[in-house]
């Protein structure tokens, strides 16, 4: 029987050949690589704007081969929503962290989803502040270890962890709000889905879209990049449950 | 069993995490602990040539180091669309 | 167009739809309300986009955010709004993209109140954000001035890629004068090169405030202080007023300076030589010719609503050729035509040298004032 | 005239900063400079409500004044507030509905007007306004009333256009008890 | 107790412990989140308010109600989180309470980057928050003078119901240097009058900085232009080395006045008299000594880590007695010995009058310098 | 038989004797005595730090007999924070409006909650913005005319109303948050039962606590003080339903 | 029916509002036309005798302007604590 | 010695900033004043992490050099940034395990050590900075064998006071391996 060599996997076109400064085995790097793969397939390369966050993924710009802005920390969806209401024929994201998105940003990203702001947000939860060397975020579990939480997250002192996903979902001007997991390939694949759905969500005008992603930082849990998959899933989801809090029906036919 | 896959690793780009050695169903990926990247990386590499072409590796590296191709008979040889 | 009785704020919001502004984001405040308020009746009808933001932070990086496409976008707020607004005004200034940003100026520090003030210029002139940046700042003194400096705003903004502030006081923003709107201007179909706009047969734009190696944050930085270079040699405003053979010179803008000019009237009829220098741009500041006059009267006096922020520009210029006197009046209050007339005779009749810091009279006499007997 | 300033104050509701307008209007439209000027805010709830008109031939300076040439006060607390201020020689008008006493200072021009009443009796109780206004024209004619009929038909409000005959009637009224009363 | 090496941001929170701080609130940002961190460690050992903020907004605002217990409270924080704290700053500067920030700058505008800096000099010295308000600001040059600075601060803010800037670069809150730690302070059990404790036996205590009356916030701003007045009397300090017999004097504070020193040592040794004048009060400015120096002196050099801004107030000084020339480094870049060393020597060699604004000639040097051939 | 005089009801006296600048018939009045009534039921006058907000409120500290503080628009919630963590023993409360609380202030009454501070919060839902002169506030229903929202406030272009009990009950440090109204005497009773609900749980540390007050702005709803009644509970109780919406179950056996 | 409530509104307080006139249930209260208070509203007072003290009036007053009082049986003549 | 400048530069991980750490502490208990600055800033992830230290008898003015006097280069990129910059008569030590070439400058001293392998060799890769810092010790003892030992001793985290000998290995065989190579 005679063959042909078909590709199965190739470097998507939206990332620019850029090396990233992401540490080895950080998740950051999945989640470029599914918002990538989706604008590909669905043709938005040239219409696309992204809004890079304060955070790890501040340089995301160098590695998406499409026009970014870089936004003040935790402003990125006021930056969108300036961005989408002179420009509502491009296609708009913002890509954020959990300090950028849940702690000093925690206004805009409310406001953008209750005004039903047409733009989609990805939203790295990875317990941790990244670039600034590991200090708790919002969303550090109870009892974690942090730079800023040296003896375990002390709910007492500290608080709880903040669950973005409910909490976007109790607002009327959400059209897609769900939680997905990076730890191995069958959810990679299901986040791939959701990132495809946001998008979908924008491009027909059913308002607010957040998926938010469950993301490794090895580097400043102090682990090893397998060893942090782990940690996402026998940690973070039982905390974080994984998800559908709010999907507009209209998505509810769409096969992606 | 004939070769039915097998993956290229982009220098460039892999960091030496092993993320994709552990994710590989078939068990045929090792971090290359002879060779260092440019950057310094110990990079990925295949060791066995049993690669089905499941692309699970590509769906787990977070730098999107690997290519992945597969033989087809040639009754569905149109190239996927990428 | 005929001239229409029209109100400071809503005046402004309309000249800014003259010139073309695609983007409003604003957050209510007074006494700038009125400005957000004709923006929201204006601009959904003209299909150009007005958001009232969830607070001034949001609402300077909304407008962070719009400019970066191109379009021309605004916001206006009063004091307390504007310190808010620090950080995004200082992150657009360092991204280099072309921002009108107006202030009606209100009394402080904190809460303080909504009476008119020029308590904001060491905010604004001097760049209250963190970093090395350069804002351009117009001080309109009549409703008519102020929406032609919003047309300018926009013109000197995109020409420099900058920060552009126009900065009046609550008296500006809520005061009737007769005035001439311009006609529409239309708006441009081309963006501009470094926009954002979907990198559709181009490479992509990226529009970013850090350069993480000071190296090139340094190139950068050198790259705004030579384009504020350019705008301190072409773009100084300033208006003149009685100054040919005035002994004295008060130097005011604004209000102020409006408030002084009927002063120079009266003082004028009594036969005193006092002539007045309004700086229009206060960044840049009028330094040559302000140099010149100093050179020419006998006395500077400068009057400002504030405790005598301008009054350091003036010293640092002046360079001790002749005394200078002040006085202000802060918290929200107007210095009223008669007060100043005062203070014109005192200045004209005095010929003592002034001593050390320029306030220290002024604020014994102030005190005298105020405590006794008030307002 | 070179520049005259004009006060009118009162409760808020009473229509003095409309009344200003008026004023403003009928002044720009006559080719006078002019500035209006609102006490405003409603962060400023309660007291008073006024506004400040300029009138002028020439280039005005400063919106305010200390002391107002003219002085319409359709309450107690700004025949209180103005009394004292105003420019020797200036016109005092007063509501005398509303203000139970009487003008103090002699160096002034003032007129006892029962505003409120002569609205009412003419059926619409919001023209005290006008009625004082009325009197103004008569008193201090830098703008006649010929002038401010004018300026109010072609600035009120198209919602109001309806109220005109008798806004003509409050103002008449107004001018009407000016002239009888002479001033004192 | 003996000298330990100490890393500055460490150090200087370790020095606000033993100063009693009672309250600390913050959010990460480097070069100054160690301060922080050390917080974090330390404060609920000791039974001490720590609270890391989701915003410096945020922050300043817990330090605001804290501070109006009466206790001693404060932030650090960085360029950007300095901007987003100038509207609270400006209310307690409004509300008269004693506060202590700390700002390890780094290099701006915007996101910049996160090398040292002395760009916020305008926001931190001419109050970079709306209204009429006057910081107290400290630049100490060492991590022992930083350490001390801090305790210094608490009891400014304290004397004078003050905000109280500790400001200093990243190279002082990254760098370790041998210094010495004060024992703890006791915190002190009472309250002071003012502060809001639960009104049990006593009229209640109302802190505010609203003054709906603009009367009354002009009172009130006399007030704190009068106290401003007492510390101008009482507070200004400055260091001086080698001015003795200079005949050039360096103005510098913070990191590039201690590397002016070392220049100064290296141009001494070459015969050339050349001396420090470095400001510890950046406000008050330590203006009647560097009156007196530049009626000493033939030639003024100042060194900044930015375009320039301290060269103002000393150009006010100055009033045009004596040539005043200008280096700095922007945008993250500290200068080194050796760079300064040649602008002692271009000085030296160099009688010709300087024209217009100093920093013309230093922009085209600069640019040929990091132009052709970079760092 | 002999009858003496029993009284009904006085004035508090945690309140003032200061006349209020709040319009006739606005329920900033009613909401004011009901918390001054609670505090005086507890004996906690002398122990209470009131942080008043920017907004028609801001003057709260005039009319309330006890320690008060002024915060900046929308930072009461932090300001509040700031005092009760270096004075635990005091008994701290915020009043605010949604303006200050739902709009400029999202990131510090989320934080606030999220960390379970042990604060009360009263949170006056007008759905305008009263002292600035009627703005749309992020409560305005739908449909309803603001000075910035001239046509009616559309939903497409300005968002959906904000529902702050329902957001705040999602955050696991909340230990009371409640949606009442002040319409009627009934509802006004059952208001002031939430009030006191609210300190209790204060008192005995359970978290942050809300009472979300349906509250009347009949200036700038443009309608009389009694219409206004009526617009609270046929126009707004729909949107916003009253309720419990999260309540500690160690609250459960307190009777109030 | 006899006298068992009364109430008193503060012309300091009162701002003419209404509010418990339209509430009372027994009717009894009105705004007073003729009588301006010194801040210039129209108070609220009591019209008729047959209040019952039943104190909704006082939860309805935002402006804490009425003291509302009831005749008791001596038995339980005990001060209500307030 | 009136002022000495060392860097000690390499890759994150390699230990540079505690080396000079070691040396700081040294010097301070020693009577000498020192500095030391990192390059800093989790926000530069990836490239070189590298220290300066700064050694003297009198105060320090900047803890920054451009051309220092003595430079531990512990990888390929700090060897090709430093060799330029270095003062003449400057001492380079190489890490020869990880730097495949050779020092052209003539003006200073090189030593070239394979400081990793060395290490590898007493058991603990991890510590190829200690080998360099006895190198220098050897090369420009302005701090001693002994005082390093001691310092090391003085100040090693009590969670790693367990390798302190192994350490002090390290520290002897760099010694020595700079005594018996002699200086380039
Ligand atoms: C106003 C301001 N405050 C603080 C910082 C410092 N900072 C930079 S990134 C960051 C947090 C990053 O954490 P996260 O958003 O979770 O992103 P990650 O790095 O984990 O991907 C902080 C606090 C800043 N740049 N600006
Ligand atoms: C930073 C800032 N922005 C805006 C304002 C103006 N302002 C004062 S109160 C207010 C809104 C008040 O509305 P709300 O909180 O609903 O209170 P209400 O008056 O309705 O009780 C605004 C926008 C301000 N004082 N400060
Ligand atoms: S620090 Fe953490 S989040 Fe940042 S790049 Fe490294 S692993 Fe990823
Ligand atoms: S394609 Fe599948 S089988 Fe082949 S290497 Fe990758 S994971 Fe392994
Ligand atoms: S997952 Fe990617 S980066 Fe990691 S080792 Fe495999 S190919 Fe390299
Ligand atoms: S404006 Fe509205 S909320 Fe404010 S006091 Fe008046 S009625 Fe009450
Ligand atoms: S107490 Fe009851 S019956 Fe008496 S007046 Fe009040 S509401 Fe009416
Ligand atoms: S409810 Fe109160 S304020 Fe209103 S009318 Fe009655 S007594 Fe007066
Ligand atoms: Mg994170
Ligand atoms: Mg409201």
């Amino acid at each position: 029987m005679n063959t042909t060599t078909q590709v199965v996997y190739e470097r998507p076109e939206s990332l620019t050949g850029t090396h990233t400064h992401y540490c080895p085995g950080c998740t950051h790097g999945t989640a470029h690589r599914l918002i990538a793969e989706v604008i590909d397939e669905m043709g938005l390369r040239e219409n696309s704007i992204g809004v890079a966050p304060v955070g790890c993924s501040v340089f995301a710009y160098n590695y998406f081969n499409m026009d970014f802005v870089e936004a003040a920390h935790g402003r990125a969806p006021a930056m969108a929503t300036g961005i989408k209401r002179v420009s509502p024929e491009n296609t708009v994201f913002t890509y954020q962290g959990d300090g950028d998105l849940a702690s000093i940003g925690m206004a805009e990203i409310m406001h953008a989803s209750a005004r039903g702001e047409n733009i989609t947000v990805i939203f790295i939860n990875n317990a941790i502040y990244g670039m600034t060397g590991g200090q708790m975020a919002p969303t550090t579990l109870p009892g974690m270890k942090t730079t800023s939480s040296p003896y375990g997250r002390d709910v007492e002192l500290a608080g709880f962890p903040i669950k973005m996903a409910e909490l976007l979902s109790v607002m009327d001007g959400s059209g897609y709000i769900v939680r997905r997991s990076l730890h191995d390939a069958k959810h990679i694949r299901q986040a791939k889905k959701a990132v495809r759905l946001a998008f979908e969500t924008q491009q027909r005008g059913l308002g607010f879209s957040m998926v938010e992603l469950l993301s490794s930082c090895p580097t400043n849990w102090g682990i090893s990049p397998q060893e942090a998959l782990g940690f996402i899933s026998e940690r973070m989801i039982p905390v974080f449950p994984l998800g559908d809090y709010k999907v507009n029906p209209e998505l509810k036919s769409i096969r992606v | 069993m004939p070769i039915n896959g097998w993956i290229e690793v982009d220098d460039h780009h892999c960091k030496g995490c092993g993320l994709c050695v552990e994710a590989c169903p078939q068990d045929v990926l090792e971090l290359n602990m002879e060779r260092l990247t440019p950057r310094g990386y110990h990079p990925a590499q295949m060791i066995e040539e049993t690669c089905s072409g499941c692309g699970i590796c590509a769906v787990v590296c977070p730098d999107a180091a690997i290519s992945v191709y597969r033989e087809k008979p040639q009754r569905q040889a149109k190239r996927a669309r990428r | 167009m005929a001239k229409e009785l029209l109100k400071g704020n809503e005046a402004f919001a309309e000249a800014a739809i003259r010139a073309g502004v695609e983007g409003f984001f604003g957050y209510p405040i007074t006494p700038s309300t009125e400005f957000l308020e004709h923006m929201a009746r204006r601009m959904p009808k003209l299909g150009r986009a007005f958001v009232q933001a969830e607070s001034e932070v949001a609402a300077i990086n909304m407008v962070y955010g719009a400019a970066c496409t191109g379009k021309r976008v605004m916001t206006a707020s009063s004091s307390p709004g504007l310190s808010l607004m620090m950080e995004g005004i200082s992150y657009i200034a360092g991204t280099e993209i072309p921002v009108v940003v107006v202030n009606v100026m209100r009394g402080g520090p904190g809460l303080g109140n909504i009476a008119p003030s020029q308590g904001d210029y060491y905010q604004m002139v001097k760049g209250g954000g963190h970093g090395d940046y350069f804002p351009i700042v117009l001080a309109p003194a009549s409703v008519q001035e102020a929406i032609d400096s919003i047309a300018l705003a926009f013109d000197l903004a995109e020409k420099y890629r900058s920060v552009v502030h126009v900065i009046v006081d609550g008296n500006m923003g809520q005061m009737m004068e007769p005035a001439e709107l311009p006609p529409m201007r239309e708006i441009p179909t081309e963006s501009p090169p470094w926009a954002v706009t979907g990198a559709k047969g181009r490479n992509p734009n990226i529009l970013t405030s850090i350069y993480i190696d000071p190296v090139d944050e340094e190139v950068t930085d050198l790259r705004l202080l030579k384009r504020w270079k350019e705008v301190e040699k072409n773009e100084v405003r300033y208006e003149e007023y009685e100054l040919e053979d005035a002994k004295i010179a008060i130097v005011a803008f604004g209000t102020s300076a409006r408030v002084a000019s009927s002063a120079i009237h009266d003082a004028r009829e009594e036969g005193i030589k006092v002539g007045l220098f309004r700086p229009v741009t206060l960044a840049p500041y009028p330094q040559k010719r302000l140099d010149e006059i100093a050179q020419q009267v006998e006395r500077i006096l400068v009057i400002e609503m504030n405790s005598g922020m301008m009054l350091d520009d003036v010293q640092r210029v002046v360079q001790g050729r002749v005394p200078i006197e002040f006085y202000g009046r802060m918290g929200g209050i107007t210095p009223l035509p008669g007060e100043i007339l005062e203070e014109i005779r005192r200045v004209a009749a005095n010929e003592d040298e002034v001593e050390g810091d320029p306030r220290n009279e002024w604020m014994t006499r102030l005190e005298k004032k105020i405590m006794g007997g008030g307002e | 005239m070179k520049e005259t300033s004009i006060i009118i104050s009162g409760f808020g509701g009473q229509g003095t900063l409309f009344a200003g307008q008026v004023l403003a209007y009928t002044a720009m439209d006559n080719g006078l400079e002019v500035t209006w000027i609102p006490s405003y805010g409603p962060e400023m709830r309660g007291g008073t409500a006024h506004c400040t008109v300029i009138v002028s031939e020439e280039r005005i300076g400063s919106p305010l004044v200390g002391s107002p040439d003219i002085v319409l006060a359709l309450n107690l607390p700004s025949v209180d507030k103005y009394e004292t201020l105003m420019s020797s020689r200036g016109t005092l008008i007063a509501n005398s509905s509303l203000v139970n006493r009487e003008i103090e200072r002699g160096d002034i021009t003032s007129l006892l007007i029962p505003a409120n009443k002569i609205a009412e009796e003419i059926g619409m109780s919001r023209l005290a306004n006008m009625i004082m206004v009325g009197a103004m024209t008569k008193l201090r004619p830098i703008l006649t009333l010929e002038m401010v009929k004018t300026g109010l038909e072609e600035h009120i409000p198209e919602r109001h256009r309806k109220t005109l005959p008798i806004n003509f009637e409050a103002i008449d009224k107004g001018y009407a008890f000016a002239e009888e009363a002479g001033a004192s």
